[in-house]
């Protein structure tokens, strides 16, 4: 899988968890939880429901692996 | 319509979700209404049969507006008893009318608010909802809506569906400054030590599956219900000048909604639960409140209000009572700080917890008490199971 | 100089001061002339203008009422004194068959200034057929204007007010007022008919009266100071027409009312404003509107049941508390 | 008194008129033209024409609801009345008085009152002014037999006499006050001698001659005029038709009305004028013709008369000038 396939399964499923989060709101290098307002409830939605597509589990102490868009999609790809 | 909230005038009938005829049982949910706060699910109270639906769909209802009869089978069972009467039954559905016709009246009677002609003026003026004012001496008065209102700004009547963010706004603005001008509130705050807590937490969650953990807000929620638990003259309602404590917690969590504006619906029966199904039911609520599908008894039954704002890195809440609650329990962000224990020195995730408490149904002292147990309950994590 | 003086005195000298301008003004009544007036009030005006201006009747109250009548709609300013208000119902058909209906019923062509006084009021064992307060009563009628001097200034004030009205006056003086003592100024400038006078400043509650009982509400509004409320009384002066404005004014600013009313409940002036203060300030009222008035009996003789019957400091007061939630 | 052709002429034409104009009102009142009450004055003209006669323009009249008679006598357009009793603003009390309350200031015409007795104290009150003022006018105070029962008739009588005024009261009694006969309400039935008892110099005239009721009043009214004191006069009359227009006339018999029908003041009028070599004088139709013009004309009048708008309902309670 290619990471842009990656980041726009990432960017559908944060709009999925907060549907009035426009697209474009969403940028690659920003922290997703203070840029996007979610809060630690819809961030642990967002990495199940990534889990339940990719079959990765993010541990507690991997969080900040995964803060931001680049990040996240880099995460899963090298784990992929 | 069901009064849902303190600020809750009027509402929209959606959608029915039974028709006239249906058996319904207590607690289904029989329709859904658009108020100013989002969809909300309307749940009945009595097991029967929809008689009469009274109120089209997409219909705006004052609160206290009869929307469907339903016969209750206790009642039924009168009835029956009564046309064994050698009463001339030929149009049983024309018997009926005037039954509706009492039903109707008698709702109407119980939601009838006693309030001079200026203090009704003035509070239409102020959005105040007089419904959730309680009387003095049967009657609401001027006095009592300016003392209620005075550091209320007038806000615009704003009343089309499309400003119902305005209009949620207009409603926290009313029920806080009501609040501040009605109840003498002190407060008291504390820092406590989360790493113990935190600690605990990363060892249980590397056990878990990413859907079992449990996040920090959740443990602190299970926290203040133990808490409340062996301190629960904070836990009830302050109403007719008298102190209520309630058996049943149910916490009310502040819910940020992205597109702003706050809600507080209730965790139901919190005490009941344990950490996991504290996990799971605030999960669950979260995501229906951000839906717009809170269930009635879910806006109306909170005993205390639990404000966490920690995500958004703020360090400590002094909420504000929402009446006739008696107290807000603020939970600030969790933040790296020097920590100094016996002689040492040292780093630690400290929060500031802070509390809101009702002057007139308790004093400082029970609310330290709260706070200590509190404390005590995240220093040894494990109680928390 | 010491301008005071008693409200009897006031009385006269505005005759005295009427007649003595006008030649068309005449005083007609019993026992106007050589007995002096029943109340004294035009006690040597006899001997000041002679028995063609001070006119003494027979006991014909219809006769020399309607002849007041028929005199101003001729060319004169009758002033007809009733002795009590009970003796003016035998002038009624007159006063509201005639008086009051000749302009409209002659299509404006016959107007009469006519002015009638008498006296009103009871509170002196003078039993059930000399005592009662039916100027609320006379209040109803379209045509007439119905006045109630309080105050000796009033007293002085009206009399040349309603002879110079083109229309019948009705001028209501309480028996107990002639005695009382105030401050004449006769160079001041009188307050209109149908204008109300706010007699004491307040912000709690308006006091709403007439005649005698505006003493007997400023006594009330002193106590219910002492207990924390602010009164406002108001002396309507005049009953019809009735001074709206002011009315609504004071309530927009106390939001609560009580009218003490000299006549009976039923079908009264006090029942009369309530009704306009429902129809124009209702949204301004903060509790029930309320009244004091004379308790529904032909007043008795025995002093204690008469005292009981009418108006009194401690009824207002109580009443006032009770508007204020105090009781 | 002379009777000359002028005058003659004058009195058979004002008394025909009065019939004429009443019987149109009754046609007009069935065709609901005209609403309320309506009393008509016929069979008693010769009363209203035979006192007017002898009036001054300055003098003071105040009649009945039975008054159409003495309006038109007086002076009053029949236009104007007629308007009246259409409810117009061109009647002369503007509509708001209608039959019964015909007013006139520039004839002095002061009603046209409705309550039995009611305007014998006005009538006190307009001659004390007059007399006060000292002025040399006589006040007419006409009334029926009706309001000698009325204690307002004995108060005004009493009033009159004792402070000496200038009135001329005028009684018509027909016997009937509405359906009840004198002879079953007072125990007096010469009204004049009432009258006498307060001091007032009283006569009973014959009320279907009008040369008899001018003869009496031209001299009743220099008495008044010269001793500044009232007289009284009881003309015995009687109304041909009911009392107002919804009456089954139950009350008395038919012969009777007949009876009193041959002494129809027109009649009479003729006989005595034949009597008197005049008759040949008066041209009947050349009247009726005139008399139809002046009524055609007044139901013209009235018809195109225009209606007060409502929003002028409450005009005329109190003056609109506030300067007494």
């Amino acid at each position: 899988m290619k990471k842009d396939e990656i980041k726009s399964a990432i960017i559908k499923t944060i709009l999925k968890v907060a549907p009035d989060i426009e697209e474009d709101e969403i940028e690659l290098d920003a922290n997703i939880q203070r840029s996007l307002e979610i809060d630690s409830f819809d961030f642990l939605k967002i990495l199940t429901s990534m889990n339940e597509e990719f079959g990765v589990e993010v541990p507690e102490a991997d969080y900040s692996k995964v803060d931001t868009l680049e990040n996240m999609a880099n995460y899963f790809l090298e784990r992929l | 319509m069901p009064s849902l909230g303190a600020d809750m005038e009027s509402a929209i009938l959606m959608e029915w979700l039974v028709k006239e005829g249906d058996s319904v049982k207590k607690g289904q949910i029989i329709a859904e209404v658009e108020t100013s706060k989002g969809v909300i699910e309307i749940e009945v109270f009595e097991d029967g049969v929809v008689e009469k639906l009274l109120v089209e769909e997409e219909t705006d209802c004052k609160v206290g507006t009869p929307l469907a009869m339903i016969k209750s089978d206790s009642k039924e069972k009168k009835e029956e008893v009564l046309k064994v009467e050698p009463v001339e039954v030929k149009e049983p559905e024309i018997k009926k009318e005037p039954i509706i016709e009492k039903q109707a009246e008698k709702i109407e009677q119980d939601t009838r608010v006693k309030i001079s002609p200026i203090a009704r003026k003035r509070a239409e003026e102020l959005s105040v909802d007089i419904t959730k004012i309680i009387p003095k001496d049967g009657l609401i008065q001027l006095a009592q809506i300016e003392s209620i209102v005075q550091k209320i700004e007038v806000p615009k009547k704003v009343d089309s569906k499309r400003d119902q963010k305005d209009s949620m706004r207009k409603a926290i603005a009313v029920a806080m400054s009501r609040s501040n001008a009605e109840i003498p509130h002190y407060y008291l705050s504390t820092s406590i030590n989360m790493t113990p807590a935190l600690n605990y937490l990363e060892v249980l969650n590397k056990e878990r599956t990413i859907k079992q953990r449990i996040l920090p807000v959740a443990l602190l929620i299970r926290g203040v219900v133990l808490a409340l638990k062996e301190v629960p003259q904070l836990n009830g309602f302050w109403l007719d000048d008298s102190h209520h404590i309630s058996e049943e917690i149910h916490p009310g969590i502040a819910i940020a909604l992205r597109k702003g504006g706050l809600m507080t619906p209730a965790l139901l029966d919190a005490g009941e639960k344990n950490l996991n199904e504290t996990m799971e039911s605030l999960s669950d609520l979260i995501s229906r409140t951000r839906g717009g599908k809170l269930r009635s008894s879910e806006m109306t039954k909170q005993t205390i209000t639990i404000t966490n704002l920690g995500d958004l890195g703020v360090e400590s809440v002094y909420g504000v009572i929402y009446p006739p609650q008696l107290a807000v329990v603020g939970l600030g962000a969790i933040i790296d700080k020097p920590w100094a224990e016996g002689d040492t020195l040292s780093v630690r995730k400290v929060m500031k917890a802070t509390l809101a408490g009702d002057h007139r149904a308790t004093d400082g002292r029970v609310g330290a008490l709260f706070l200590e147990k509190l404390n005590k309950f995240l220093q040894n994590p494990e109680e928390l199971l | 100089m010491d301008n005071t003086t008693t409200y009897r005195e006031a009385v006269k000298l505005a005759i005295r001061k009427a007649m003595s301008e006008d030649e068309r003004v005449f005083l007609m009544g019993e026992d106007v002339g050589h007995y002096g007036g029943c109340f004294a009030v035009s006690m040597g005006l006899l001997d000041e203008y002679g028995d063609k201006r001070i006119i003494d009747t027979p006991l014909s109250e219809s006769a020399f009422t309607g002849a007041g009548v028929g005199a101003a709609m001729n060319g004169m300013r009758p002033i007809v004194e009733i002795m009590t208000v009970n003796f003016s119902l035998l002038a009624l058909d007159q006063i509201m068959n005639n008086a009051a209906t000749l302009l409209h019923m002659s299509g404006g062509q016959f107007n009469v200034p006519l002015v009638i006084r008498m006296a009103t009021g009871g509170g002196k064992q003078l039993g059930a057929q000399h005592s009662h307060s039916l100027e609320g009563w006379y209040a109803h009628i379209p045509g007439l204007k119905v006045l109630t001097p309080a105050t000796v200034q009033d007293a002085y004030d009206m009399l040349g007010l309603a002879l110079s009205d083109p229309d019948p006056v009705l001028i209501f003086e309480n028996s107990i007022l002639y005695n009382s003592k105030g401050i004449l100024d006769t160079k001041a400038t009188p307050l209109a008919i149908g204008k109300a006078l706010v007699q004491k400043e307040g912000k709690n509650l308006t006091i709403l009266t007439y005649g005698i009982n505006l003493f007997k509400s400023l006594e009330a509004a002193e106590i219910l100071a002492k207990n924390g409320v602010d009164v406002e009384v108001i002396d309507l002066r005049s009953l019809r027409p009735l001074d709206d404005e002011t009315i609504m004014k004071s309530i927009k600013k106390t939001h609560r009312v009580l009218i003490v009313d000299d006549g009976w409940r039923s079908g009264s002036i006090s029942a009369e404003i309530m009704a306009r203060i429902n129809e124009q300030a209702f949204y301004e009222l903060d509790a029930l509107m309320a009244r004091v008035c004379t308790v529904e009996v032909p007043l008795p003789y025995a002093k204690h049941l008469e005292d009981a019957a009418i108006v009194q400091v401690d009824k207002i007061v109580d009443m006032a508390k009770k508007v204020m939630g105090l009781s | 008194m002379e009777l000359d052709v002028t005058k003659a002429k004058e009195f058979y034409k004002q008394m025909l008129l009065i019939r004429r104009f009443e019987e149109k009102c009754v046609e007009l009142y069935s065709n609901q033209k005209i609403g309320g009450f309506l009393h008509l004055y016929i069979g008693e003209e010769a009363i209203a024409v035979g006192i007017m006669s002898v009036l001054d323009e300055d003098d003071s009249v105040l009649a009945t609801y039975r008054e159409h008679g003495q309006a038109l006598a007086r002076g009053i357009s029949a236009k104007s009345i007629m308007a009246e009793m259409y409810g117009k603003v061109e009647g002369c009390s503007r509509g708001r008085g209608g039959s019964m309350h015909l007013f006139d200031a520039k004839t002095r015409f002061y009603g046209g009152s409705a309550i039995v007795g009611g305007s014998l104290p006005l009538a006190v009150g307009m001659a004390l002014a007059d007399k006060m003022q000292n002025k040399n006018r006589v006040t007419v105070c006409i009334f029926g037999d009706g309001a000698v029962a009325e204690g307002e008739f004995h108060e005004s009588l009493n009033l009159a006499a004792l402070w000496n005024l200038p009135i001329l009261f005028v009684c018509e009694n027909n016997s009937y006050a509405m359906g009840t006969a004198l002879k079953l309400t007072q125990s007096q039935t010469d009204i004049y001698k009432k009258a006498e008892s307060y001091k007032i110099h009283s006569k009973q005239i014959d009320g279907m001659s009008v040369i008899d009721v001018a003869k009496a009043s031209t001299r009743a009214v220099e008495d008044i005029r010269e001793s500044n004191a009232p007289m009284f006069l009881e003309c015995l009359t009687y109304r041909f038709r009911a009392h107002s227009m919804f009456d089954a006339e139950l009350y008395r018999e038919k012969s009777e009305v007949e009876e009193w029908k041959r002494k129809d003041p027109l009649i009479v009028f003729e006989e005595k004028l034949k009597e008197m070599e005049l008759w040949s004088e008066i041209d009947t139709k050349e009247i009726e013709g005139e008399i139809k013009t002046i009524i055609d004309e007044a139901v013209e009048f009235a018809e195109n008369g225009t209606l007060e708008p409502i929003e002028d309902l409450e005009r005329f309670v109190y003056s609109e000038v506030q300067n007494g």
